[in-house]
């Protein structure tokens, strides 16, 4: 088991580093570049720009951006040193080895070019709220997913089903933010009003989330402070985990249909055991497999979807951290937020594999 | 063959032997069908998807023909008396009522919208499944080291958040021009496709009918042509219907965070980003509509999709 | 069929249609990180035969003994790891693929699964025509014609040419696939289990209609099969295959009526006969056939063979693969310990078997 | 066939005490989109303690579809069983006592082997679990005492070692030890009644052969009945006393295995022996059965085997044969040319039938 892991997990590092390249590209690709948003400014002159561009190391040729970025190689060395860390081992092995801290590879993304703030600063900032309503989403997603498919299924063509149909269609043809609108326009606007439209917290209650202040604040009165965030949680939870339900229920359905018209639950239909048994012991285990699979496919959506959901009820995570990074040309951000998404998207793969093969006994280690 | 086959004497009462023995009335019914003829058949027998089919022909004709009749050249129309800050209601002569700001007409924008959308749709659509079947052909056919390069990048751009960098991509490279967010959407939309005529080529392969055809000395581009891509088309047009959808509301998605088309054409994405900032005025009708098109679409092509499943599984009964 | 015997050159006589000497196909397994072979399928392992014109040759063995592997490289749609295969006195392992594609014309094969080996997709005039456009036997406008003749010959109407194959039953699609095969005029045929999948009622139109055109057509037949009944009425020479390798051959009256290999013997034995007079005290295998990827070593039978067991289990088995020896004219035999294979010996054995044998004798 | 089990009509009396299995006419429909199929039409035989039977018959004959309507393993819908069907078991009638009652006796007193024992063993449970739950279930041992009865049920059906082998998965065996596997479940809880569904049909013959011996022996110890179905006629001969051949969901013959094998009566079974190939029969053609099974949908108007069948005249096209006494009483055939209307040609028949089974010299006489 563990010697398939550490396989797993050594055959995702191609994969990670061709997401390095592929993110490098395309913001290198990008016409512009960082100093697009001075064009618009008379006021910087070509002198300013160069400067700019020399202090961010962006006159170098593009490999070396690359490597530096990464942390192949030390900046400040010359020659081939510049691939030796401090400690006369290569630059790209892990700090305690090299010694090296700069670049990617040794947990460094730079400094944010609009605030001038650490990227790491400002991407751990961001990183709670987004964990927060992503992992509620995803808890979410799986039960009432995996309920209303089995459920669906067990009962096929009944009046659950047919509304588990339906609902599903609409669910999955439903662009999450248009329903995110809908939700604040029903729930929050000048009708309704009984929940709140954006933000985290109550802000008039507490002070903003994730300052000193608020973790004070939190000490004092947690439960009240739990429940200001989970009344917040509500909407933006419920427009992120639509579509997902709507598709994995039918997903969860067909899977486990299929598992019951498998030989070997008519099986233990024939050796007596009871309905219930036959059903969730037999049929449901089997079911899982494909669906486990396809939830590891599905994590990205978590990403893309926070996104929306967060400038939609303005969530102070990391979707708003990119769109706001994507609108001021924040590459170093940029990159930060691709790369540690895509790693945790793989990551998640890595995961649904493991999964996988816990519960399938035929997957060889 | 030569004239030696043709039925003589004690060779024609053997040929009428055989042939009694294969029982050829049987089973063999009037009519013969194509699998395209079959799988035409299977699909008018389902209701959701020729009313999927009716749905999308409606929308498409509203978008040819939409923009001649109700344009969207504001220039033409007289301002409005006074620029109001509220938005109407839906009333007789505007149903879907009336935007806040220029008092735009929410139906003549949304028809101009489906232009737009719909193309985007169906060309990144188009884009993505000739990459996709030539990057899965490739491997699947060629096989070996080309495979393997090919597939990781496949894992690489599967393990991106794709909406992710298309919006990047949007923001930097598209301008709001609607050719070039076609092309990025198109760019991001092959993997799947390319994954499965990979494993397509792989499984048909080994199926016996390619290999009888070995056996009779066709060329390996007969094969790739007349075997393996028309055993191969109707997981790709499913799964193309998914692309599609995915993609209009793709585009809907980035346009409405601004990065998409240029915001002086309407798409619906654009709508509902001029919507947003009317919220605590209540002007519901405004995101409503644009919204219903995009469902109404993705309904449409869902159905679609469906219906072509069905019609193409060869389990299936007509 | 006047233009056949021109368009080939006249054979020596005595000289085999085909010719099988030292036939090997390894199947490589690639596992681990690098994708590295791992170990070795021995699929087929060293066989040798010849089959003479206008005889039907079969082999028969139980799944995974390599039958069908052997019968698809000679015609190289998998190609051969060592060994040579000579067809008329040409080599065709080492054609290049425009002879290759040429000399197919001449050695056709039939597959098993009437399913699986029609292009759903095709209507019947391109699935039978696909060949003899490829082979430049026709062109577009006769093509057609060409075909409808095939279709006769089969036993299937001329109009079915528009059809597709999923209007066909099992057994004419078959006929399909045989006609196929036919309407390139080759001289040897492979038959790859062409009545396996088949009920018993349609899988003797199927027999029948092959031997009409073996008749008709002076073809050669190399037979694959797994029912030794169907062998026994249908072929004039035997090959017993295990583990990849020839282990008996012999004629059909031999074979059956005497033969000398242990594992011939019990699958004799194992034919479950339409004929309740006939019950039998069988002389029942232990164990399975062992995996292919690692035979065992010695004689391949060795881990079940009964023989050994009642000879006292010589070391010999285990220690030297038993090559295939000449018995009598005609009369082959891979075992060490042939001749002391004696009718009574068979009785005996199967007589002290338990009634319940053990599945398997390797530790669980 | 517009009523259906649902509506309960007056049960016939019980079987006597010696048969532990009575059908009585058993019908099965499948609801289909265009309307209703019939897979199983009329169907009656009976099998007495300990005896075993044989159900032969071609794909798509309802040989199957009569066992799973037996074991009552078919959702209803899509099918559904004829109002006049009764099965008689063990001194009750089963196919109206609720699925409840009738799950204490699948598995229990009635067990059933599959063709396919891959798909017919859950992936992802060890056989171990598979056979204990049973026996947890019917004979409510403890866990403790289940297992042992599982390695006993293992090491009745021969596999070596059973206290390991009861840890590993199916997919950890060859497909003899599956097929054994299956066997041993079936057994665990000395059932009555084994149905065996192609037991032996995915499996390579020398291992066929193996499973063969295993069922007998298991069969004479254990003293169940045997209900065996197979489309081999060989394996039929070999492992019952009596037979029932089924045709396009209906019995055309039944009798005992030498009866049957070797006096046939219904031109079906007679083309069926002709056509198997055999050494008496080299150097000539083999005799065959023309044409293709009919399919369901579209079945012939009167007796069904009419359009392939070499004897049919007339009144074949017009009036379905019954199925008729041609020895002793449970010694059946449907044919009209053994009802009166087939005097004149019934001996013509017969006798062209022996001629068939004589090639080659050898001469199957008929027994009296």
């Amino acid at each position: 088991m563990t010697k398939y892991i550490i396989r797993r997990m050594i055959q995702a590092i191609p994969v990670l580093f061709g997401i390095t390249i592929v993110v490098y590209g395309i913001l290198l690709a990008a016409p512009g570049g960082p100093t697009a948003k001075f064009n618009q400014n008379p006021r910087i002159t070509e002198e300013i720009k160069e400067k700019f561009k020399k202090a961010w190391g962006l006159d170098q040729p593009i490999p070396v951006q690359y490597c530096r970025w990464m942390g192949f190689c030390n900046p400040e060395n010359v020659g081939l040193q510049v691939f030796i860390g401090e400690t006369g081992w290569p630059n790209f092995l892990p700090t305690p080895i090299s010694g090296a801290t700069n670049g990617v590879l040794h947990g460094d993304f730079g400094f944010s070019i609009s605030s001038g703030e650490l990227v790491n600063t400002r991407i751990v900032r961001a990183a709670l709220p987004t964990l927060i309503l992503a992992g509620v989403a995803l808890f979410v997603w799986l039960v009432v997913a995996i309920l209303m498919g089995v459920y669906a299924a067990i009962h096929r063509y009944s009046l659950f089903d047919q509304a588990a149909t339906v609902f599903a269609y609409v669910g999955f043809a439903m662009p999450t933010f248009w329903l995110g609108i809908m939700l604040i326009f029903l729930f929050s606007g000048p009708g309704l009003n009984i929940l709140p439209a954006g933000g985290m917290t109550e802000t008039r209650l507490s002070p903003p989330f994730g300052s000193d202040e608020y973790w004070v604040y939190f000490g004092q009165k947690p439960l009240e402070a739990l429940s200001d965030v989970g009344w917040h949680l509500i909407l933006p939870v419920f427009t992120l985990v639509v579509v997902n339900i709507a598709g994995d229920s039918r997903f969860v359905r067909a899977s486990m249909l299929e598992a019951l018209n498998q030989d070997y639950v008519r099986t233990a239909k024939a050796k007596g055991l009871p309905g219930r048994t036959v059903t969730f012991k037999h049929a449901l285990r089997n079911a899982m497999l494909p669906v486990v699979t396809n939830i590891g496919l599905e994590i990205p959506f978590l990403f893309t979807g926070a996104i929306v959901t967060e400038t939609i009820f303005s969530w102070p995570g990391i979707g708003r951290l990119t769109i706001a990074a994507t609108n001021q040309f924040d590459y170093p951000v940029l990159m930060g937020v691709l790369l540690i998404s895509a790693t945790l998207v793989v990551l998640a793969n890595l995961l649904a594999d493991v999964a996988y093969a816990v519960i399938d006994p035929r997957i060889k280690f | 063959m030569t004239d030696s086959r043709k039925p003589q004497g004690a060779v024609a009462s053997d040929l009428v032997r055989r042939a009694e023995e294969a029982g050829q009335d049987y089973e063999v019914g009037l009519e013969s069908l194509s699998q395209m003829q079959l799988a035409w058949r299977k699909f008018k027998g389902h209701r959701l998807a020729l009313l999927g089919l009716t749905i999308l022909g409606i929308l498409i004709g509203v978008a040819v023909l939409g923009p001649l009749l109700l344009p969207y050249n504001f220039a033409t129309i007289p301002l409005p008396d006074k620029i109001v800050y509220e938005g109407r209601p839906p009333s007789a002569e505007h149903f879907f009522g009336e935007t806040g700001g220029l008092q735009r007409d929410v139906f003549r924008l949304v028809v101009n919208g489906a232009r737009t959308s719909l193309f985007i749709g169906f060309s990144s659509m188009f884009i993505g499944v000739v990459i996709g079947t030539i990057v899965g052909s490739i491997a699947g056919f060629v096989g070996g080291f080309v495979d393997n390069f090919l597939m990781r990048i496949v894992d690489v751009m599967l393990s991106l958040p794709v909406l992710f960098v298309i919006l990047v991509a949007s923001r930097f490279f598209g301008n709001g021009n609607v050719i070039l967010i076609v092309v990025i959407f198109g760019l991001f939309s092959w993997m799947g496709i390319s994954r499965l005529v990979r494993s397509q080529f792989l499984s048909i392969r080994e199926r016996e009918f390619v290999e009888a055809a070995r056996a009779v000395g066709v060329t390996d581009r007969r094969i790739i042509f007349r075997h393996i891509l028309p055993n191969a088309f109707s997981p790709i047009v499913v799964s193309s219907s998914l692309i599609v959808a995915g993609n209009i509301i793709g585009e809907a998605f980035v346009s409405f965070l601004g990065f998409g088309v240029n915001p002086t054409t309407p798409t619906w994405g654009n709508i509902l980003s001029n919507a947003l900032t009317f919220i605590p005025l209540g002007n519901w009708w405004w995101p409503l509509f644009p919204g219903m098109a995009i469902i109404l679409t993705v309904l449409a092509v869902n159905f679609i999709g469906d219906g072509l499943r069905d019609a193409f599984d060869p389990r299936s009964r007509a | 069929m006047t233009e056949m015997t021109t368009s080939t050159t006249p054979m020596a006589a005595g000289e085999p249609l085909v010719r099988v000497k030292g036939l090997k196909k390894h199947f490589p397994i690639h596992g681990g990180l690098l994708r590295r072979q791992v170990a070795t399928v021995y699929a087929v392992d060293g066989v040798d035969f010849d089959v003479q014109p206008g005889e039907i040759f079969s082999l028969v063995g139980e799944s995974g003994c390599g039958k069908t592997t052997l019968g698809r490289s000679l015609l190289r749609l998998v190609e051969p790891t060592a060994g040579t295969v000579t067809f008329r006195g040409r080599d065709v392992t080492g054609l290049p693929a425009g002879e290759l594609r040429a000399l197919r014309r001449k050695m056709q094969i039939i597959f098993q699964d009437p399913f699986g080996s029609l292009n759903p997709r095709m209507p019947i005039s391109d699935i039978i025509g696909e060949g003899l456009l490829a082979q430049g036997l026709t062109d577009r406008k006769t093509r057609d014609s060409k075909v409808e003749d095939a279709l006769e010959t089969v036993g299937l109407r001329r109009e079915y040419t528009r059809r597709y194959p999923h209007e066909f039953s099992g057994g004419q699609r078959q006929r399909i696939g045989i006609a196929r095969a036919l309407a390139l005029e080759p001289e040897f045929v492979v038959c790859d289990e062409p009545v396996s999948a088949l009920d018993v009622s349609i899988q003797s139109q199927v027999l029948n209609l092959l031997l009409d055109l073996r008749r008709d057509f002076n073809l050669t037949y190399l037979f694959i099969s797994h029912n030794l009944s169907v062998v026994q009425y249908f072929s004039d020479r035997v090959g017993v295959m295990y583990l990849g390798r020839i282990v008996e051959l012999g004629t059909v009256a031999e074979l059956y009526r005497n033969a000398r290999h242990p594992y011939t013997i019990a699958l004799l034995s194992a034919i479950p006969e339409p004929d309740p007079r006939r019950r039998k005290k069988r002389l029942v295998l232990t164990g399975d056939v062992p995996s292919p990827v690692a035979p065992p070593p010695g004689c391949r039978f060795n881990t079940r063979c009964w023989l050994r067991e009642k000879l006292g289990n010589p070391e010999r088995c285990v220690t030297e693969e038993p090559e295939l020896r000449v018995l009598q004219s005609g009369h082959q035999v891979a075992c060490h310990f042939a001749e002391d294979v004696t009718s009574a010996a068979v009785v005996a054995v199967a007589a002290s078997q338990p009634a319940i044998a053990p599945a398997a004798s390797e530790p669980a | 066939m517009t009523e259906t089990i649902s509506a309960t009509p007056p049960l016939g009396a019980p079987p006597d005490r010696d048969t532990l299995l009575e059908v009585r006419d058993l019908r099965t429909y499948f609801r289909v989109l265009d309307g209703t199929v019939p897979a199983v039409d009329g169907v009656s035989f009976s099998v007495g303690r300990g005896k075993t039977i044989g159900i032969v018959g071609e794909s798509g004959s309802g040989k199957s579809v009569t066992a799973l309507t037996i074991m009552r393993l078919l959702d209803i819908p899509p099918a559904e069983i004829g109002a006049e069907s009764e099965v008689w078991f063990d001194g009750r009638e089963i196919l109206r006592i609720p699925l409840n009652v009738m799950r204490k006796v699948r598995g229990k007193d009635m067990a059933m082997i599959f063709q396919e024992p891959l798909t017919s063993l859950n992936p992802v449970f060890t056989i171990g679990e598979q056979i204990a739950e049973q026996v947890r279930l019917h004979l409510k041992t403890s866990g403790r005492e289940a297992t042992d009865r599982s390695i006993e049920a293992l090491r009745l059906v021969g596999i070596p070692s059973p206290e390991s082998r009861i840890k590993q998965f199916p997919h950890e065996m060859s497909g003899g030890m599956r097929q054994r596997v299956m066997i041993a479940m079936a057994l665990s809880c000395e059932p009555k009644l084994i149905i065996a569904d192609e037991p032996t049909t995915a499996l390579d013959v020398t291992i066929q052969a193996q499973i063969l011996e295993l069922l007998k022996a298991i069969q004479q110890r254990t003293g169940s009945a045997l209900m065996l179905i197979t489309h081999d006629l060989g394996v039929v001969a070999e492992m019952v006393d009596h037979v029932v051949v089924m045709y396009a969901g209906q019995v055309v013959e039944q009798g005992t295995v030498e009866e049957v094998l070797l006096d046939p009566r219904a031109p079906y079974t007679m083309g069926l022996l002709e056509s198997i190939p055999s050494v008496e029969k080299r150097g000539g053609r083999l005799s065959v059965i023309k044409g293709v099974v009919p399919s369901p949908f579209n079945l012939p108007p009167a007796c069904r085997f009419e359009p392939r069948c070499p004897y049919a005249w007339d009144l074949c096209h017009e009036e379905a044969p019954p199925l008729s006494r041609v020895g002793s009483a449970d010694r059946l055939a449907r044919c009209h040319l053994h009802t009166s209307a087939g005097d004149s040609r019934r001996g013509a028949a017969l006798q062209q039938h022996i001629d068939a089974m004589r090639v080659g010299g050898t001469i199957r006489d008929a027994p009296a």
